[in-house]
């Protein structure tokens, strides 16, 4: 298809939040501002942002312990989300929850999940309230190439296929599940196993934006017509360490730097653009400018927020006990 | 009233919130029976019957059979229940927790708290339980003091039918996530039961019987053998209370505690294994909260710490029953 | 390959034997005089004896909730096995397992399994005992199509080709998981399966023992060859009920009596066999004999064993504790 | 005699039966770390490095990597340990064993039973597990109480580096499958720890302390912070006695109930969650056993039946500590 202006500046401040997002967090992280595990998605931007692009609010999307750009790309508020990564009671889960568990059911966004395919299963069951309703909605499971041999996912897989439900699965492959390569640990492949259980499945370069964003929209629209789930799987690269804190040492000799050089996704889509004549440098700056500004707000608010007190503790367990 | 089975009670429940609730969904193996084949559907209604007749009158939208994957459909009731539904997702032995558990106890119990309040989870999951049927040690477990240590999740274990439907409808109008025990020897269980729909609430314990003597606190089968070792020791001049719980979780501790005031003994009757058990937990309460009161030994009637044996003779020896209940009271009282 | 006579008594005996154990467990199931569930294996027996024909003590195979016929095909003994299943004292487990339960390890049977799915990360084990000890051995998982869907199978495929284990997954679909249709329950195809997780498959008709013969051969042979694993998808069908107590209703009509009638592999066998010439008929109604003579002996052998006393309630818990 | 922390206390513990016995293999997520890729290999040695070096000296057969799929792989070492290996399996954070758990309960802890004893499966399975690492709700929790609850397993949950090295020996000796508690926060706690191998048997309470007023039983990192709380009761007249009991399961009932017979009174202290616990399961033995020597109602230190909170705020409040294991042994005292 054919993007207008606002809809690539939109599509560029989506993946810019995401890269600023993150790198915020790592340098706030190593500067001991922010406890506890955190796996950060820069690198990756293009997948979540290509493909939430189709999603609206009846649209759910179940995320992976790496799912701060997920969030971003599916609306969630980027002020609460740091203040929830910093464990402040205003956070979007008032503290509770921290990275891995950042949620916002009125947006479709289902959590992170600090449990390797914990989503697939889940989004069935969206997909299901969906289809059981007629909402029109469809619900999309991300997963990580290590996530893609979970018993979990597997079976999600055939149940989804079983059930006709609306599901797109995206397989984020970025090469490694912690430090273990994909290569070695998938055996077949993404695309076979998708056949396997009888649904389609496409491969895709997920540092192209459009190439994300087109794929996406066929996934998107079988499911919304009612013809069934399918696969995206969803070549990438992340940028940093499996968590903070991690040196890389597995990865190849100059594997980074060279990942940084030719396959940035922001990189990629503003020359892109700008060789087309669709959008010009300034233009792109000046999302830049708008995107640090918001970011740095959402840190100093974060660093000034209060914590959760005591009281808070054994709140919010149960509706009512 | 008409007598009804346990598993009629049951049944009836589910039907009654079906159809007062269009988002009342029936899943799990062979829940309808016959999906997809050439022969009847409905042919089962669930392994043992249960929610047969669901699907001629719901139909295949409400109604469904799952393929043999418990972590994806019962992940899938979560996931429904998080977003509008209110699923009742059968687990079809409460053995096979062991394939699924994570998405009951890391994600339907925890999405409320770790999303800050801002998540709604009412899933039902149905589950048998229980030994008596001969079906060893992968088919007999009870396994709710599992679930009962896990917070964010309700845990019910009825024992007659009057109570299980009463449960079942509150169960399934409560907004949180509930695991629903149904022992399978009881399911032929007959008793008066109401047609029309009512609730029980949950964590109020029920008073089977009142006495001065001993406490009996007793969990789901283990009700009727308990009200049956009183019956016994009644003969002799010792006189029981007979406290059911109904659910563990939450737990009617102040009932409890005022019956231990009052008789200053307390067996405890549990068929689950021993270690970390719902035995021990009234215990631990009990000697941390009514010690004073306590006149003798706590007594806990359980099986051994051993798995649950196949042979008739090896599993009648493993279960508490009424005998059992006699003799701790006994050594209660002496 | 070419079967000489005493290999064909053999394999017919095998058959015959589970056939005949089976229909006996049957009728004093009915007779009140079994207790528990029991899952009958009748009509299946030409993949049990036609795979395990390869197979040594070396070899372990994991069995399912079905497993008499595993058991029998690998060598376990039919006293002890009636035995148990009659809740013996001297029964292989002592009573204490009944059918879902039965093992012998010494004869590499690894254990029927009352879980859906059990054995093959089991079987990945054994798998690994044998290719780090180098006994040449290979493993065996038996699953049906409805454990065909379970993740832990699944996950199974995955890990003994990362790990390039000598494994043989038998994927014994029999139409039917309980009452759920395999055409319905299991989206994508076996072999499909096979592919998406790379290792061959191959179909088989399993009513044809001859033909389960050579397929088997070939994976066994991959496997003990250091080539990985393997998936067979056995095409067969249950005589009997999911457990004894099943109407079978959802069978379609006649579907019974049709496949008693064309897909008994012992029929099957027989007419093959008298065809060429190779047996005769009365050498395989000797076998007959002999076979109906063991299981009644096993029966009548049942009845007057003694059940286990509440003194062996407690051990076997622990090797020490 | 040099000082060790438990992090490689553990790793000497197992490299030294690997040396001695060459059956162990060692297996889990990222245990080499970086298998099959183009850089390092041994990048990680486990995600907390506690099986870094073991890859370089016993090579990839004997140490491996595996995909994540916890079901096949924990089931994987159940397998290998029933057909001649004893395999050491990581199940990376005990919070992850709902993904694996049957192959752990039903397969691994009933085989023996199942099969008449005639099943040996030597596996142990190390994991993390408790809080403090601000690792919120999935990756938080203790859960030993499920697995002690599991008739056929083993639970060990060692309170410091010299007596990690020791279970941890004894672990894999061991013929009974074994659940191994590494608690996360400890893996830099350093103490002395002799460079030989040594063992220590299980089911033998460690007396870290005998007071006369209170006896505390204490779990884990817990018994550190009790050790602690007794520091700070000394001062005030108030003598402890502290007891670690190093295994869940086998028990150390007898230690238990004599300590009780001679104090009179009992804290106990446990990270777990506190319904079905062993903080419950030691009052319940206590209050049917040593119910006349108490002198006062049993105490329980426990968090809260909540989920693990994130916010450090939250956490700290939740776990229990040393303040508030001596505000229970003061109150048990009055
Ligand atoms: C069930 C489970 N197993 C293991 C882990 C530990 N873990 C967290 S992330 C991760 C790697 C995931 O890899 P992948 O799915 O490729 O996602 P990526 O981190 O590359 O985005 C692992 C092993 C977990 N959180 N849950
Ligand atoms: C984890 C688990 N889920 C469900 C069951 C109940 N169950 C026992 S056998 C069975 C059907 C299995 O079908 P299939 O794998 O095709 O084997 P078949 O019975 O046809 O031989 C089911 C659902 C179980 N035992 N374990
Ligand atoms: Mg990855
Ligand atoms: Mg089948």
């Amino acid at each position: 298809m054919q993007f207008n202006r606002d809809d690539l500046i939109k599509a560029y401040r989506g993946m810019r939040t995401i890269r600023d997002f993150e790198e915020r967090v790592h340098e706030e992280f190593s500067a001991g501002k922010i406890p506890g595990f955190v796996h950060l998605y820069a690198g990756e931007e293009a997948s979540a942002v290509g493909i939430c692009w189709h999603l609206d609010n009846r649209d759910k999307i179940a995320s992976t312990h790496r799912g701060h750009g997920h969030c971003i790309a599916k609306g969630v508020d980027v002020k609460g989300m740091m203040k929830e990564i910093y464990g402040r009671r205003d956070g979007l889960c008032g503290g509770k929850g921290g990275s891995m568990h950042i949620a916002d059911l009125s947006k479709g966004m289902m959590g992170a999940n600090g449990i390797v395919g914990g989503g697939p299963p889940l989004i069935c069951g969206a997909a299901m309230t969906a289809k059981y309703k007629k909402t029109g909605g469809v619900a999309v499971a991300f997963v990580g190439d290590g996530g893609s041999n979970q018993g979990t996912t597997l079976e999600s897989y055939n149940l989804a296929n079983v059930w006709k439900l609306p599901v797109i699965f995206v397989v984020e492959d970025n090469g490694y599940a912690e430090a273990t390569s994909a290569k070695w640990s998938v055996a077949g492949s993404q695309l076979d196993r998708a056949k396997g259980f009888g649904m389609p499945g496409v491969e895709v370069d997920g540092h192209d934006f459009f190439a994300v964003h087109d794929a996406a929209q066929e996934a998107i629209d079988r499911a919304r017509n009612g013809d069934g789930p399918s696969l995206m799987h969803v070549r990438l690269n992340r940028f940093f360490g499996h968590f903070e804190g991690d040196a890389m040492t597995y990865r190849g000799e100059g594997e980074i730097q060279r990942v940084r050089d030719e396959q940035d996704s922001l990189k990629i889509f503003r020359t892109r653009v700008t060789e087309m004549a669709l959008l010009d440098h300034e233009q792109l700056d000046a999302v830049d400018t708008e995107v640090a500004h918001l970011i740095d707000e959402a840190v100093s608010e974060s660093e000034s927020a209060p914590p959760p007190t005591e009281a808070d503790l054994q709140t919010d367990v149960y509706v009512a006990y | 009233m008409a007598k009804k089975s346990y598993r009629q009670a049951i049944n009836e429940a589910i039907a009654q919130e079906m159809r007062r609730d269009e988002n009342v969904l029936v899943w799990g193996e062979d829940n309808v029976g016959g999906a997809g084949g050439d022969g009847e559907q409905d042919a089962w209604g669930g392994v043992l019957g249960v929610t047969k007749g669901l699907y001629p009158e719901f139909g295949s939208e409400r109604v469904l059979d799952t393929p043999i994957s418990e972590s994806a459909f019962i992940g899938a009731a979560v996931g429904a229940a998080a977003t509008g539904l209110r699923p009742v997702a059968e687990l079809m032995f409460v053995d096979f927790m062991g394939v699924c558990f994570d998405q009951i106890f890391n994600q339907a119990a925890k999405f409320r708290y770790m999303f800050g309040g801002n998540a709604v989870t009412p899933i039902v999951v149905r589950t048998m339980y229980g030994g008596g049927f001969r079906a060893a040690s992968q088919h007999s477990q009870c396994l709710y003091p599992m679930f009962t240590h896990v917070p964010g999740l309700k845990v019910v274990v009825p024992s007659s039918p009057y109570e299980a439907k009463g449960l079942m409808i509150q169960a399934i109008r409560d907004d949180d996530p509930v695991m629903f025990f149904e022992h399978k020897v009881m399911y032929d269980d007959e008793e008066e039961v109401p047609d029309d729909p009512y609730t029980i609430p949950f964590g109020e314990a029920n008073l089977t019987r009142e006495g001065d003597d001993v406490t009996i606190v007793a969990f789901g089968r283990m009700v009727g053998f308990a009200n049956q070792a009183a019956d016994t020791l009644d003969k002799e001049g010792i006189s029981c209370t007979v406290l059911d719980p109904r659910t563990t979780s939450p737990f009617d501790t102040e009932t409890i505690l005022e019956c231990v005031e009052e008789t200053g003994r307390l067996v405890i009757v549990d068929e689950a294994n021993p270690r970390c058990s719902m035995a021990s937990d009234v215990s631990g309460l009990v000697a941390q909260e009514a010690f004073k009161a306590l006149k003798a030994p706590i007594r806990m009637v359980t099986p051994p710490h051993t798995p649950v044996p196949f042979a008739p003779e090896l599993e009648d020896a493993y279960l508490p029953n009424a005998d059992k209940i006699v003799a701790a009271v006994r050594t209660a009282m002496a």
